[in-house]
């Protein structure tokens, strides 16, 4: 949003994206689950330019002490951009973007993890961007669902997210670079799919009313989407390990 | 916030009102507090507005410096927003860097401002890719009593309306008003308190609150920018209501805004 | 202080200073107690320009716990200037005046806070600089006087301060901007108005012993027709909730 | 990594199985563990590179910018090695700024690659004393099971020999490949364990070991650095032996990096 | 300093002497302890000077940068004084960026140097709002037994007096000496301590006073700086005491000073 | 290492260095035991242009609690570089290299102490360099071998190093500035001069195998002459001490 579009930059034509896609169509989405040897639980999802990497450690005594909540675990995502997955290098250490999505994961996966059942516990999700393109938030708690499924914590759901927006004057699914650039509105959306319970929502941009109702719709139909490779992922782990066994 | 504990015999009793359809402080669930708002009241600042929204209070100050564009808009005035949870206003902010709730804050205070373009950057550029007029948003809460998130966008919008660019003060000709189009962004923000959703939380509320949602928009009742935050969720329904309860009390807070910036 | 004065500059003239005061005239100055909701005590201080809030908490526990003193209760003054509160924005945080001031307001407060009753304890007093003219240091001690008292902090007495210096070789009472960056001598003093102890002494420029006695006498002065307005906003704030009850 | 506590009881089994002459994984005391290199992994870098040595892996990515030379050397780029131990690559790696051992990492690979003079940096001149090519090495261990050292100057190397200088991003004309010469120094690392000399430990191994010794050699078997680490000692012959057997695994090294740039 | 506690024996038995009239090291109340002052003992620095009063050493080094002046001041030199309280000089520092104790340490210094206008700023101006000489005091302390203000204050004035201004080593013609005025300020620190005052306490002292007045007078005798420390109070006649022994004091110090730096 | 060496700078000829010592030959070098006054032990080493202050403080409880080791002493080397001992001021605090060069000497002296004496407390050494001329960290680490015996602290051995090197293809002692500069290889050694283990290496530049093997014979050989003068001094602190009692 917010960056004046170059006059010969068409983002919608003949209904058309300017990546080829349809308005309702993902990127190419690539899902692996436990891909580390140190972490309890590990996931790489490729989605779009995307890579990203999510490892869990978990649960384990919250320290130090005095952060402890003696009712149940805390979540902890920290989410980070490696230096050179931006064009222009990025300094490392978080900045405000980064703690803001760091907390708004965290929230979205507090609500899913059975944390009740670890007093006084830490469960840290580890985010690291290694080559981003748009939507890099999305396919990050997409990676930390499955990473937390592959560390077998106890979740309610698998959860799942995917961003609508509008180009154009259209509705269209999960936003490329320009698209998210010089684009109308993007809406990132996490969900629980079972149940279809909105875990994290923001946007940025304008939309009517109706424009939302659309939107929001369309991007818990692609959180489903996405849904479906998180399971083949983690099923094809398992088969994996079984072959191994 | 999570730090300051609601004994529970106050969230029991917080919980039974909710259910008999009743607030703390006697409020129907979609009513905003009183809401008071005061422009002009810095004399070193380029302009500011305190704003109180019951006991919340919260102090928004605009300083202008010129200094060099951002390479990828070299015609454009930059502006930066901060938000400090100062010690003053809450026996839970401690002192130190800001965190990650005065973080959230100020960004979602700058994407509100940003995303809905009132502010003409444009027009406060002074020498393409030279020189241009940096412009900071300073939130500073003064008294947490609850929904930090209206009260801060409402006295950041109050403070820009009532601005002057200081033009004389670096010899770049006259002062002139700070250019803005007439369309700000309004946000009201619910949460979802025992599956009850209220409007314009006070802290006793927030603290137990599940789900919080921010929902900014413009005249015309469009939808500007959200924000949803703590770790409980909402249905799809729940949304939905959030919004159409936010464009109602949007057009009202509007008023106040307009009212406090005509005066 | 240190300035190079401007030629034009007049800052004494036909016993006027350059804002028309007499040299032993306080700026206009308001005093309101008791305005904010949730500090434990809190005060609004209007001194010739600056504006200026303080807010005390406490006695709470002191943490982290090895900051504890088993004898008595810790005061912690900070002393915070807004960004937009003067000329150039300054950054927000402390920087090393900052932290200055906040020793020695800090030091002090505590000899006349009964700390002894508290050991364990802190009581945070915060003054924070809305608008600054000349001489916060001193409206800000004054505003913490106040915030503590309405706190109802046990103390021998209520402290207050004011700043007496010189300009053009003539001895002046409360320094207003110009006369504090072109003058000759600046000196904060804080005395603990019953018994005329001074509580905080600073001075920069340049005094003989003799202008140094006649400051001195000046600035307690002007500490006791402070002192009247601090107890008079108590009083009116013990009155309204008087009312109110 | 002294936090992490390996039980007595493996250190005990460790120490049993070397007085045996057996490593844990079951490889000879001079042997590496399989080694396996990947290029151009990440687009948005200049050159990147993965690196595996058994279960660790190391990523390293190459960013470079246009900027000021040092004034003591006006016409010669300028290089920046860094290393952070993110939380991700093992429990006891916590966020923050970079800790002692991030330091002495980052320092070690920079120093291996400066020192040997590998990069050409007066070929990343662009304006004397005035613009220059400014090139950040960033390694990112992504999974730490020990020998840090050698998988990231590994990474580094193999991520330096695939970059290309981004000329036409900055408008400086075509796009090049960054000018290095063809002896870069391959570092070997050894630690003592009670009493015997073992390579490339795996992270058991280094939590028990007494004394480390780092070795880069270049293809002539020159050594080019050395860096010695823990708080244990080493005999002169113990030195000795390190270097040899770090002569004779650098060749080795060498041919695996070879053949993944030549990829 | 707080944190060291001297146990309350010592206290009540200096407590006991002071009221016989005597001190720890049986010096007068008014009396200083043997001062000495070494100059030009950093070669890298611009000057340099350590000075020991009794067991209490501090080192002063000056270095000198070109660089710009403040906007407000185009045609001044630009001073800057730091102060270190490295963990080295007592067990009671901490490693870590300067306190509160640090940081009043170096601002007072500052002041009485800066307000008393010894260093001829305009005379380090080399071309008008472009480029002046940069000046750093560094004030490392390293060893703490009581009475740092005046130590520190005596070493930056003898540093400064033997500085030279290394204009050869920025190709800005011939070194020169660093422009000084002849009236210093000396600064004496004294405490009260059972409502008796001591001048030039030793940290024993130190530790349990109740409050400290540091006063700078000069030549004439006429005060140029003050500064009250520690949270009890003195009376009005204490304040003027002390003040007369300053001036006192403050000639027998300028004599040390000038015999160290005419050396 | 690494500068390009300016065309009229000869670093040897005729068998003589540039500062016109011989291949083997040492900088002067003068070492003082016990010269501060509230630190346990201390030294003072001055070697060629450097000038190094030493001391320590310990065996003492180590705090905060958490970085206790149950088992041993934890021995804390801090090497600092005042600001004023370099030719451009160095802004205070740790940089990069000041952190690595803390680290390895820590881990030198860790060797020598008898940590296990000690457990939970911490060993502090605090190394400052004044005035810094090349070889700091072998003059720091002589010194804080020194301060430690200073300061009665249970030792194996005294520690000590000494840096070879080589310029012009010449295997030479102890480099001076320029010698560093643009030399060819600078090795620095630290040992515990009874069984000549090596505590301490560092290596950068370009030696083959026998020229290593040269440099470190010749390095270890410096130790040896180093030692001697710190026993020296430790003896002429104890006459002092003796003569004074």
């Amino acid at each position: 949003m917010g960056m004046k579009k170059p006059e010969d930059v068409i983002l919608f034509k003949n209904n058309k994206r300017i990546d080829g896609r349809k308005p309702d169509e993902l990127r190419p989405i690539k899902i692996e689950a436990g891909v580390l040897y140190r972490a309890d639980g590990s996931a790489y999802v490729e989605w779009g330019g995307n890579k990203i990497l999510a490892a869990v450690y978990g649960p384990r005594e919250a320290l130090p002490k005095h952060i402890q909540d003696p009712r149940k675990a805390i979540v902890n995502a920290r989410y980070n951009m490696a230096a050179f997955s931006v064009e222009d290098r990025k300094r490392p250490g978080p900045d405000r973007r980064s703690i803001e999505i760091s907390k708004v994961i965290s929230e979205a996966l507090e609500r899913v993890i059975l944390t009740e059942q670890f007093p006084r516990a830490s469960i840290d999700v580890n985010i690291e961007v290694l080559d981003a393109d748009a939507g890099t938030r999305c396919a990050g708690l997409t990676a930390a669902g499955v990473a937390l499924a592959d560390a077998g914590i106890p979740m309610r759901d698998i959860p799942v997210a995917c961003a609508a927006g509008k180009v154009e004057g259209k509705v269209i699914l999960d936003l490329c670079k320009e698209e998210d650039n010089y684009g109308d509105a993007d809406m990132p959306v996490a969900i629980a799919p079972l149940t279809d319970e909105i875990l994290l929502l923001q946007m940025d941009g304008h939309l009517t009313y109706e424009e939302f109702e659309k939107a929001l719709d369309l991007a818990i139909k692609g959180c489903h989407i996405v849904s479906e490779l998180q399971k083949k992922a983690l099923l094809k782990k398992y088969e994996r390990v079984l072959e191994v066994e | 916030m999570s730090s300051s504990v609601v004994p529970s015999i106050k969230k029991d009793f917080i919980y039974k009102l909710i259910s008999e359809g009743k607030r703390i402080d006697g409020r129907a669930f979609d009513e905003y507090r009183s809401i008071k708002i005061e422009t002009g009241l810095i004399r070193k600042a380029e302009g500011s507005a305190k704003v109180k929204i019951g006991n919340t209070q919260v102090l928004v100050g605009i300083k202008m410096d010129v200094g060099e564009p951002y390479p990828d808009s070299p015609d454009m005035g930059v502006l930066t927003t901060s938000a400090e949870l100062i010690p003053l206003a809450s026996p839970d902010f401690e002192a130190g860097p800001p965190g990650k709730e005065a973080i959230e804050l100020a960004r979602v205070v700058d994407r509100g401002i940003r995303e809905s373009e009132i502010i003409q950057l444009d027009k406060l550029c002074i020498e393409p890719g030279e020189k241009v007029w940096i412009m900071f948003i300073d939130i500073h809460v003064l008294d947490q009593d609850g929904n930090l998130f209206d009260a801060s966008l409402l006295a950041s919008l109050a403070a820009l309306y009532t601005s002057t660019v200081p033009a004389e003060r670096f010899e770049l000709g006259e002062n002139f008003k700070l250019p803005l189009s007439k369309d700000p962004p309004i946000s009201c923000t619910s949460v979802k308190l025992n599956n009850a959703i209220v409007i314009d939380p006070v802290l006793d509320e927030e603290e137990i609150a599940d789900a919080r949602l921010t929902v900014a928009t413009d005249k015309k009742g469009d939808i500007r920018a959200m924000q949803k935050g703590l770790s409980g969720s909402f249905t799809i329904e729940e949304v939905k209501k959030i919004i159409k309860a936010s464009i109602i009390n949007g057009k009202k807070l509007r008023e106040v805004l307009n009212k406090s910036i005509r005066g």
